[in-house]
Order: structure tokens, then sequence, then C-alpha cells
């Protein structure tokens, strides 16, 4: 394998153009989801059926000044965006989009992603610690308290996946499922999977940290432009990096008939960030203590029982 | 004779006699002028017979020097609006609270202190309630004619 | 015996919530309340209530307001003011200034309600911005009838 | 879920771990200016403190400087979103203390704006509540049904939410037939939707969770703070000022009062949903029964209450409202004391909070549905 400055660049730019396009269709698709839910139009503006208002939104938070409060942990504060957004750049390369198209096949791109999914939580917690705001404490201090109720169950549910296939690579897992997606074999892990990732991207209703009525904007509520922006974009970013995750583990990666293989990948992504979306303008917010003792005494045993049987199943 | 009115009975407790008024004429089934010394154990004895509290107010009388201090109580069976009447002199009005029997006329207290500068005396909290905390003018009196 | 209530609870709540996503999904196919203002506008009912308008006399073209001042004073907000003069051989006073301070007026309709000669009615102005306040606190409502002191 | 044990508050114990949290005056959990401040133990509130205030217009002192119809448009600002109760009761008691008749038709028309009013009211309080536990979906949900109740009223009031629409002795103006059937028809439409409301909310689960066994206010406890309407109702009281003192004909309308034994969330929820359709049934009758004939009495042009004093109760979407009006003989009411359902019922928030998570404590402050201004006066 040899690597290039070239090809790291052309990464670098294909994946930091995904980044951006994906956020400006999902915040767009995000406002007509909510608007046609709620028996609006949504933007309708800008553009044919307001499909260019996300871009019109992002110059003017761009342009917006970076207020910073005074009694803030500067260095902190603005670090905090980055932090959450530059894992991503390093979590989307694994993800592979057809049996071609993908960044760099790793071995271990299973293991990197998960890793770096827990960097989001870091990048919360710098933001609700030195923004120095109560409310944003007390959203990044929940979004800490939840990680173990979220993370073993999905720990388990990759493992399980893991264990069918035997192997770390997103690519392989995928081949495997050539015939059948994994979703069939296990279906009560796929719904336990989407739970738990719905956990790790903070949405609703299980977005406690930033839980619009109770923490009025909880971490970010003293980030206004660029630093606003940059965790809007980290959100939806990490919402497409799971919902991959979720196309490679359950749903067969580029299998499908007739179209060619990124295309079936985007749709399925695209259907179970929608899924996301649909939960969020539906339920009302599961109250925190209710959420850990639901991953703990519900997503746990469950995970962990399935992941018995498919032991057994598959030592048989 | 028994009755069945738990007004009667709150009233005949406490040794007060019960003069019913004209309820469709005045929404009120009884109107009674009491003394200050009177007004907790009337509210305790109302309280026992599941009475509540609708508010506390008063009126500035200021042609005649006093303030009314004026309860209004009423019953969640039937309907008892009982209206209690206290005057107080102007200069210096100072009324027994009622906060520790009904805990809801806390509030209705402390409006009533701000806006008359009536002290009830025994409230659990006298600070003021919908005026800025430093605020020291009662705009309900009659003689009150706004702040520079 | 514990367990199988408690899975039971777990099913029924999931089941509760695939309603709740069927109805918003309805939602999605049914049609959207929006009107796309300015393009469309939601028709007006007859009795809107914008700001008042004084009404002409449908002979001589004159205010029909006598001046009579009822209205400034029924006004709770105090934001009329009106003063009259009576014409040369005329009974009946007219008005010659009629102000109306919109940034007061809490459109209670009270004046309408009281003006003797309905001289007074509500307006179908309703999209009313403006960069100063001035442009509200003092409104002629006479401001393209006729009068009978312009001349003079 | 079990309930945890709550913490008991003293002073002292506020300590170095233990902050103040200001709730408001400008949080989206508040519903207005109000101000919370909250002594928090981690996530638990240890010590709730309302401050009042930061929308007070003094509405009693305005009131005495005002003639009697003049007071009208102000006494309808103070509850924005039950506006033709106050009015209501304004125009009630100013009525019984000039002892002047009112039309029958007149009062039929008054009952059917007022719970057209008290629906669009619950609606609004339906998804602001729901927006409290976190759903957006419900709060437009609900908006567009009001919409359509807010065009019915607008059409016959003139106006979208500050109604001021009924006057001494009846109404300005009558309505046509064919409002009525409208009305009618929206009833109809609405009954239609309303099984999409216990759809999306009542039957699920996360919603379930959150507000039952949440808030949970004793029937002593709501005599003792002196609560009304649906709060109290709530708690198993059943206490209605439309049944209890009838005004307005109400006695002659066949309607229930719901009750829940409960005390809690859920059943201040379910309470207001089951009022919701009492009001419909009113209002069907109403317009069944509604006689013909003049919408307005023979009144003085300038009112000059004889001296004395009225008390009059009105139920509004939120509880019992007394205006208690002292007249001098005058033209302006000498003393006019507003008791307002929401102040009340405020009252009881700081006991209520004391020892919940915040997320409750929010979930309590959208289940009592107070209107800030009403509050504040």
């Amino acid at each position: 394998m040899n690597i290039s400055l070239l090809g790291i660049v052309g990464y670098l730019v294909g994946i930091a153009a995904l980044v951006g396009l994906n956020a400006v269709i999902l915040v767009w698709l995000e406002r007509k989801v909510a608007g046609h839910m709620q028996f609006r139009l949504g933007p309708m503006e800008v553009g044919p059926h307001g499909i260019l208002q996300t871009l019109a939104d992002g110059i003017k938070l761009v342009s917006k000044q970076l207020v910073i409060p005074d009694e803030a942990d500067k260095p902190l504060f603005l670090l905090a965006p980055i932090v959450s957004l530059v894992p991503i750049f390093a979590a989307m390369v694994p993800l592979p989009f057809s049996e071609t198209v993908q960044a760099w096949e790793l071995n271990i791109g299973l293991l990197l992603i998960i890793a770096l999914g827990l960097l989001n939580t870091l990048g919360i917690l710098l933001a609700g610690w030195g923004s120095n705001n109560k409310y944003a404490l007390l959203g990044g201090a929940r979004a800490v308290a939840q990680i173990l109720a979220y993370k073993i169950p999905l720990l388990i549910c990759v493992m399980t996946i893991i264990m069918m296939t035997g192997s770390f690579s997103l690519r392989d897992i995928a081949i495997a499922q050539k015939d059948t997606w994994n979703v069939l074999y296990q279906p009560i892990l796929f719904i336990v999977y989407i739970i738990t990732v719905t956990l790790e991207t903070n949405r609703s209703p299980f977005d406690f940290s930033e839980a619009e009525s109770e923490l009025v904007a909880g971490f970010h509520t003293e980030y206004s432009g660029m630093g606003f922006s940059l965790f809007f974009l980290a959100e939806y970013s990490y919402m497409f990096i799971a919902a991959g995750l979720a196309t490679v583990l359950f749903l067969g990666g580029w299998h499908g008939p007739w179209l060619p293989g990124v295309a079936w990948t985007l749709i399925k992504i695209y259907s179970i960030i929608f899924l996301m979306m649909w939960f969020r303008w539906t339920f009302p917010r599961v109250r925190i203590d209710q959420m850990l003792s639901f991953g703990w005494k519900i997503l746990l045993p469950l995970s962990l029982i399935n992941f018995i049987i498919t032991a057994g199943v598959l030592a048989l | 004779m028994a009755t069945t009115n738990p007004l009667q009975k709150a009233l005949d407790k406490v040794g007060i006699e019960y003069k019913p008024t004209e309820f469709p004429n005045c929404g009120l089934h009884c109107s009674l002028v009491l003394e200050k010394e009177q007004i907790q154990p009337l509210a305790r004895a109302l309280a026992g017979k599941g009475f509540f509290i609708e508010t506390v107010t008063a009126v500035d009388r200021i042609k005649e020097n006093i303030f009314e201090c004026i309860y209004l109580f009423n019953h969640y069976d039937q309907s008892q609006r009982l209206l209690v009447r206290v005057p107080l002199p102007r200069n210096r009005a100072v009324q027994p609270s009622i906060g520790r029997i009904f805990p809801g006329a806390v509030w209705h207290e402390r409006e009533t202190t701000e806006m008359f500068g009536i002290r009830f005396e025994g409230c659990p909290d006298s600070r003021n309630l919908l005026l800025p905390e430093d605020a020291d003018f009662h705009p309900l009196c009659k003689d009150f004619s706004g702040v520079s | 015996m514990m367990d199988c209530c408690y899975i039971k609870e777990v099913v029924k709540g999931f089941f509760s919530l695939c309603t709740g996503m069927r109805v918003t999904m309805g939602n999605v196919f049914t049609r959207p309340a929006t009107i796309q203002w300015p393009r469309k506008a939601a028709p007006l009912p007859d009795r809107f209530r914008g700001h008042i308008m004084m009404l002409a006399n449908d002979k001589t073209g004159f205010p029909k307001c006598i001046a009579c001042t009822s209205c400034a004073r029924n006004c709770p907000s105090r934001c009329i003011t009106v003063t009259g003069k009576k014409p040369e051989g005329a009974k009946k006073k007219v008005a010659d200034r009629f102000e109306l301070d919109f940034t007061k007026c809490s459109l209670c309709g009270l004046c309408v309600e009281i003006c003797p000669v309905g001289a007074l009615d509500f307006s179908r102005d309703y999209a009313m911005a403006s960069y100063t306040r001035n442009d509200f606190a003092a409104m002629d409502l006479l401001q393209g009838l006729g009068s009978p002191f312009k001349d003079a | 879920m079990n309930r945890p044990i709550q913490p008991t508050y003293t002073l002292d114990k506020v300590g170095e771990e233990n902050f103040a949290l200001n709730l408001g005056p400008q949080h989206p959990g508040t519903h207005g200016v109000l101000r919370v401040v909250l002594h928090m133990d981690g996530e638990y509130i240890l010590q709730a403190d309302p401050v009042l205030g930061y929308g007070h217009r003094m509405q009693e002192k305005i009131a005495e400087n005002m003639t009697y119809p003049q007071a009208l448009p102000y006494v309808c600002r103070m509850d924005y979103l039950g506006a033709l109760s106050y009015n209501l009761a304004w125009v009630l008691a100013v009525e019984k203390l000039c002892q002047f008749e009112v039309p029958e038709r007149a009062e039929a028309i008054r009952v059917i704006a007022t719970e057209l009013n008290r629906i669009s009211s619950h609606l609004l309080w339906w998804g602001a509540f729901l927006l409290d536990l976190g759903g957006f979906t419900p709060f437009l949900q609900a908006l567009t049904d009001r919409e359509q109740i807010l065009d019915l009223l607008e059409e016959i009031t003139g106006s979208r939410l500050t109604y001021c629409y009924f006057r001494f002795g009846g109404l300005p103006s009558d309505v046509d037939e064919e409002w009525l059937t409208r009305v009618l028809a929206f009833i109809k439409e609405f009954r239609d939707r309303l099984p999409r409301y216990h759809d999306l909310v009542t039957g699920n689960v996360i919603f379930h969770h959150r507000s039952k066994d949440v808030g949970v206010i004793l029937p002593f406890d709501a005599a003792g703070y002196g609560l009304s309407g649906p709060i109290l109702r709530g708690s198993g009281i059943e206490f209605d000022v439309r049944k209890h003192e009838p005004y307005s004909g109400y006695d002659r309308y066949d309607f229930e009062v719901p009750v829940d034994q409960n005390g809690d969330c859920l059943g201040r929820y379910n309470v207001r949903m089951a009022e919701i359709e009492q009001s419909l049934r009113i209002i069907e009758q109403a317009i069944g029964s509604i006689p013909d004939g003049p919408v307005r009495s023979k009144v003085p042009k300038l009112i000059k209450a004889p001296a004395g004093e009225v008390a009059m109760a009105v139920e509004t979407p939120r509880g019992q409202l007394v205006i208690y009006i002292v007249s001098d003989g005058s033209k302006k009411p000498y003393r006019v004391k507003y008791r307002v359902p929401s102040f009340a019922n405020l009252s009881i928030f700081a006991k209520m909070a004391r020892g919940q998570l915040l997320a409750d404590a929010l979930a309590i402050l959208g289940s009592l549905d107070m209107v800030i201004p009403e509050v504040d006066r």
C-alpha cells in the first residue's frame, strides 16, 4: 500500500466535500420532514422548494460575529467545536460506498469508527465546561453520564456482527452479506443498534445534552455563528456515519439489484437518517434517568441475550 | 338545630352570627365585618370545614382613613362565598397572617403588602412579589400618584 | 411472572411508538395548512378590525365627523385627538383635525361603537410597517377626504 | 419508574456542590417572562423560588381609572389565551352590579364563543405541554386545529387573540346562521381528528413515563393553595364554576365535569382532554337550542353603577376567575380585584418542584398551564 501526498489531499478534499454537502442536504431534509410532518411546507423561498436555504443560512452563520462570553474558558470554548468535527474526517475514511469506492480499506475500520465516535462526547463536554454556563455544563454532564448506557449495548451489537463475519473490516462485512442481509438474521439487534446510535448522535427522543425546553440549548447555549454551525455540521456528519455503519453492518452495504453500488449505499444511508428524523419529529423526550435505566435494563440484556444466542447458533 | 351548611357550621364554631346575603345580586353568600383578632380562628375553622382561600386583598377607604382588608373564601362542594372585611387604621395597618393555615394565602398576602403597605404579622414570606424587590411604594393606595 | 409482565410492557410500549409514527407519517400525506403569504393571503373576515378610518359623507365628500369628541373621551388609551370648527352657514361642526396615535391604540373599537353619526369604521389595512415610530404616532385620518376648511 | 427519594432542604445544605440556576425570565420552558430561581443539587431541585412581576402592568389600578366600558379591552389582555372568559367575567360582574338584563340569544352566543375559546386554549396548552416534554409535532398539530377556531372567532369578534366581543347587556352584533353551521361542521371535523391526538401522545409510552406520577398534588394541598380549574380536577376534586355557580345559562346545558383521581401531570392532561370533548358538547347543545331574538338589551350609554360591591366568578380555561368590584356610585369602579386562577395555581409550584429532577419540574410547570401576564396582571 503506497500513500502519496496527492492521495491524502484528494481524500481530505473529497471527505470535506461529502461532509459539507451531506450537511446541506440533511439540514434541508430535516426542515422539510419537520414541516410536512407538522402540516407545514418547510423552507420554500431560496431555490426550488427551498433547497438552497441551508446554503443561505450557512453563509449567514459564517459571516456572523463569534461571541465569546467574558467568563468562558477561551481555549476550551474555541477548541470544542473543532474537537467535535475533526474526528469525522478520520471516521469517514474506512466507510465503503461500494466495492471500489472507499477512501482507504482498513482491516480494523469498524473499531476506528466506534472509537472516534466517542470523541464527539468529548467535544460536548469541552463545550459544556468551557462555556461557563450552568445550562451548558448540565448538558455536557448529561452527555458524559449517558455514555456507558449506550456504548456497551452498541459494542455488543457490533461484536455480534463481527462474530458472524469474523472480520473487523467494513468491506469484508459488506461482502459477507452478498446474499442475505444481516438485518434478516438479527432484527432485534438492528432495533437496538438504531436506538443506540440515536443516543450517540444526541437525537431526539434522547437529545438530553441539548434538551431545548429544559436546558435552553444545552452544551451549545453560548455558541453562535461559526461555532454553532460547526456543531451542526458535526451532528449531521455523525448521523451520516452512524447510518453508514448501519448500512454496512445490517443492510448489506452496497448490495442491491439494478442500481450501482454507490447509489444503493446512499439510498440506505438516507433511509436510516430519515428514520431518525421521523423519530425526532414524533416522540417527546425521554427523561435522562429513564433513559439510563432503559439502556441498562432493556438494551443491555436484549443485546447480550442476542449475542449469546447468536454465539450458540454459530457454534452448532 | 343542626345545619348542613358548612359555612354556618364554621361560623358557629367561632361564635360569629351567620347572616346570609342575596347571592344573585352580589355574588356573595355572606359578608362579615370582623376585628383583626378574629381572622385566625375563623380561618382555622374554615380550613377545618373544607373551605379554600380565593383571595386576600384590601380596599383603600381614604376618606374614612382606613384600609379594609378583604378575604374571600369559598367551598369546593357547595357554593358558599364568604367575604370577610377587616377595617385597619391606615397609618399602622398590621394584620395577623393566615399564611400558616392556608399556604395559598401567602402569595395573596405578599401582594397585598406591597400594593397597600399592610403588614401581615407572621407571614412566612414577606418579600415583594410583583413589584421590584426594592420598591417601597404602594401603588394601589388612593394617594399614590406614580413614581418619578 | 414478573418478567412476563415486564416484557409485555416493553412490547406494548414499542407498539405505542409505532402508532405515533404512523400519525406523523399520515401528516406528511395531509395537505399542509400553510398559506404562503404574501403570494396568497388568507381571507379577511367582514368584521376585521384594522386601524380606524374616517368615512366621508356621500353627498358632500366631507368627513362625516361632527367633532363631538365622544370617541376621544371614551378611548381607553386616549389616542384620539379631534378638533372641529363650524363652517360658515352650517348648522353642525365639522372636524378639521382628527389624529389617531396608532402606537397606543389597542383596536378595541369603542370609538366606532360610540360614534353617534357612524363616522368611523375599521380599515382593512393590516400589513403596516415603517422605519419610524412617527409614521404611526399621529395618523391623520382626514387625509384624502375633502374638507370645507381647505380652501380657506 | 420509581420516584427518587425527596431530599429535604435546609439552608445549610446549599454548599459548594450545589448551585443556583436561573430558570428564566427568558427560557423556553417557562412560557413567558417567569423567573424561577432553582437551588439545585446536580439535576435535583432543592428549592424553587418563583419570581414574578416581569409582566406586571398594575391592571387593578388601571381599572380604577377607567370607566366601566373603557376597562373592557384591558381585562381581555390579562389572559390572552382565554380572553373571552375574562371578557365575560367583566361584563357579567358589571351587569350584576347594575342589574342589567341579557337576552337569551346573547347568552347562548356568549357560551358558544367562550367554549370555543376554551377549546383553543386547551389545544395550545396541549401543544405547549408536549413541547415542554420535547415533542415538536404535537404543537403544530394542535395549532392547525386551533387556527380554525381562531378563524371562526375572528369572524364574529374581528380579532384573533385578544377578543373583546361581549358588551354590557348583550353583544354588539349578532351572528348569522351560516356561522353556526360552520361551527357545527368544525365540531364534526374536529371530533374525527381527536383520535389522532390520542394516538400521537396519549398512548405513547415515553409520554406516559414522563407524566405519570410526576408532580402529584394531593387534594388536601389543592384546597390549601386555593387551586382551581383542570389542575384541581386532576386531583380529584369536582369543582367547576360552571356547575357550582352557574352563569350565562350554563345550568341549561348537560355536561360533565371530568375528574381524575391521580393528581399527577397525566391526570391533569386527561382532564383537559376530556374537557375539550365536554366543551364540544356544550357548543352543540347551545347551537341546537339557540333562541331567536335581540342580542342586546337596553343599557344606558353612560354607565353609573350603584354603590355597592359584587363578586363574579367565571370558569376560565385555567380555573376560577373572580372579579370583585367595589363601586362608589360613580362612572369608575372604586376598587377592582382580579382573583386570577394562574396566580393561585402557580403558588403551589415551589412545593411541587422540591426534590424533583429539572426535567420533571418543567413538565410540572407545563402541566400547570399558566399564562404569565395573567399571573402578573
